[in-house]
């Protein structure tokens, strides 16, 4: 079979069109994770302080990640993809853990669950994606560091249900924040790659 | 006699909802032979070849890739094999972008409400397209006739889930049908026809309005 | 008599570009003394206490972030402490996060542009606002009404600044307004009212389309 002969038409699909996908599917992601933590937040954290407890809590805080537009500014964007990479990456066993831990829930609505899994499946397709634009961008061995920043799921014989609350809450917590992060930088990337900046 | 498959053709690809697709294939004449079709397919820059992971769904001489086998990031370079006893012939190499191939399903809930002065046409993007987020936008084009008539008077109505017409025959029965399409991509099929009764007086109280 | 004053409550913080912010909070009865006010706050991976850096910017009772005092995906922990002769009061701890309080200014330059078949609305982004280098992504919202109607329209046009509105009342005043939020944050207020006088024709050429 060919494998797009050069005779073919725009064989191949466009870096633009590449970080167009990805920016509309980490909107999207965004946009369940905020949902999904809202609906927790209402549902099961109010008034139990959680908040207090999630400073500091998320396993990619060890990532040195931009905080600002000055920061975003001074970063390379091969830096930048990478870290995208990374910070996807690391989320792939959580994401596991928090579709099963939902069905856990006691009367979890079905709203939960569904975003649950529908945060999973579409961060899987955008790190295929980021995969394939790191590899357009920057040719080279992409590394594929196992990424064990997340310590895992918490003692599962933890009996008591504020802490399995609360475990969940920082879980969704830090996930509303990282696919935040990743919505912005890739938006930041897509103006500065493919529209010279001028958005 | 009997001789070797005509080449098939590809003949179309869809998806409805940038999840899935599936592609139909034109069989050529059989030689006069049994002759089986099998769909094989590589993706940009990639070597491997990989059959169709499943003949059935989407009916005769179709192809249906599921979540699993459908990817947004890379070109399928698609191919058809027909093969009997006397030989092989393929087809013309098939280019596919599940980003632009995508028929939604028509537009749901078509509301119909007389107002004052015009007719309120409302409904609902298709089940299964998450057009909240931006992850799927669509597009809508609106038509309306009166019953008697020949002519469907056509509105391109944008981003709106709602449009208001204002040239309508009082007194007559009216029908209405909606449909849409992503971007880039193709026009669903017209929604079912909804119909709707304008009154007689609808339209004598508002002539002297121009 | 005279008494430590009560204690404060903070009540907002906002950040209308995402690159500064600003809190506001509300004093308690001050004791019939003269009360000064301190904030003080820390930040999630910055445990040292640290002074508001400017109580004047924006306005009374209230603390302006300037760039470099502002981190996105950061908790701050915020504290006002009130203070007389007989004594203090702090605040409960306010907990903000950036990146959720993002509330621009309306949009500007609305323009109104009556064309063949439908109405061109144009704008511009609030002033002092960066969405060219992407830091900052804003969309934006369009509501249209005769001036006698009741009911607003609305449309969401994304990230669009222009947007062609199709169905409107011929020979009738409209009123029109846009307002914007970051892709994931508070809407603007509205921007001022535009006015546009649609003809009277603008809808009867329509009519001899059949």
């Amino acid at each position: 079979l060919p494998i797009c002969p050069n005779g073919s038409v725009n064989c191949q699909i466009s870096t633009g069109d590449l970080f167009d996908r990805a920016v509309k599917l980490s909107h999207y992601i965004h946009s369940l994770s905020t949902e999904i933590f809202n609906e927790f937040d209402e549902r099961y954290a109010q008034d139990r302080g959680f908040i207090t407890k999630s400073i500091n809590a998320c396993h990619t805080s060890s990532l040195n990640t931009p905080e600002d537009k000055v920061q975003a500014q001074q970063i390379q964007h091969e830096d930048l993809l990478n870290l995208v990479l990374r910070v996807l990456r690391s989320w792939n066993d959580p994401l596991v853990h928090l579709v099963s831990e939902v069905q856990g829930i006691k009367e979890a609505p079905d709203t939960i669950l569904w975003k649950a899994i529908e945060i999973e499946d579409q961060t899987k397709r955008l790190l295929e994606g980021m995969e394939k634009i790191v590899k357009r961008v920057q040719p080279g061995d992409l590394g594929n560091e196992v990424y064990s920043l997340w310590p895992g799921p918490p003692a599962v014989q933890v009996a008591d249900d504020d802490s399995r609350l609360f475990a969940f809450y920082n879980l969704l917590h830090c996930l509303r924040r990282d696919s935040h992060k990743i919505d912005n930088y890739l938006k930041l990337l897509k103006c500065r790659l493919i529209q010279d900046s001028s958005c | 006699g009997q001789t070797a498959p005509e080449k098939p053709e590809i003949i179309k690809c869809r998806s409805p909802e940038k999840e899935t697709f599936s592609c139909w294939w034109k069989p050529g004449y059989d030689g006069g032979l049994p002759t089986n079709y099998t769909l094989l397919y590589t993706k940009e820059n990639h070597p491997e070849v990989i059959e169709c992971p499943d003949y059935k769904t989407s009916g005769p001489y179709s192809c249906y890739f599921d979540k699993k086998h459908t990817s947004l990031w890379t070109i399928y370079i698609i191919v058809v094999n027909a093969t009997n006893e006397k030989g092989s012939n393929a087809s013309e190499p098939f280019f596919v972008d599940v980003t632009y191939i995508i028929e939604p399903y028509p537009p749901t809930n078509v509301s119909l409400t007389v107002e004052k002065k015009h007719l309120l046409v409302k409904w609902f993007p298709p089940l299964l397209v998450d057009v909240k987020y931006g992850w799927l936008t669509l597009v809508y084009e609106l038509r309306l006739k009166s019953e008697k008539a020949q002519e469907w008077e056509i509105h391109f109505t944008g981003k709106q889930t709602h449009f208001k017409v204002f040239s309508l025959h009082p007194g007559e029965n009216h029908v209405v049908q909606v449909r849409c399409k992503p971007d880039h991509g193709f026009w669903s099929e017209w929604s079912p026809e909804s119909y709707v009764q304008i009154p007689k007086i609808f339209q004598e109280k508002d002539m002297t309005v121009w």
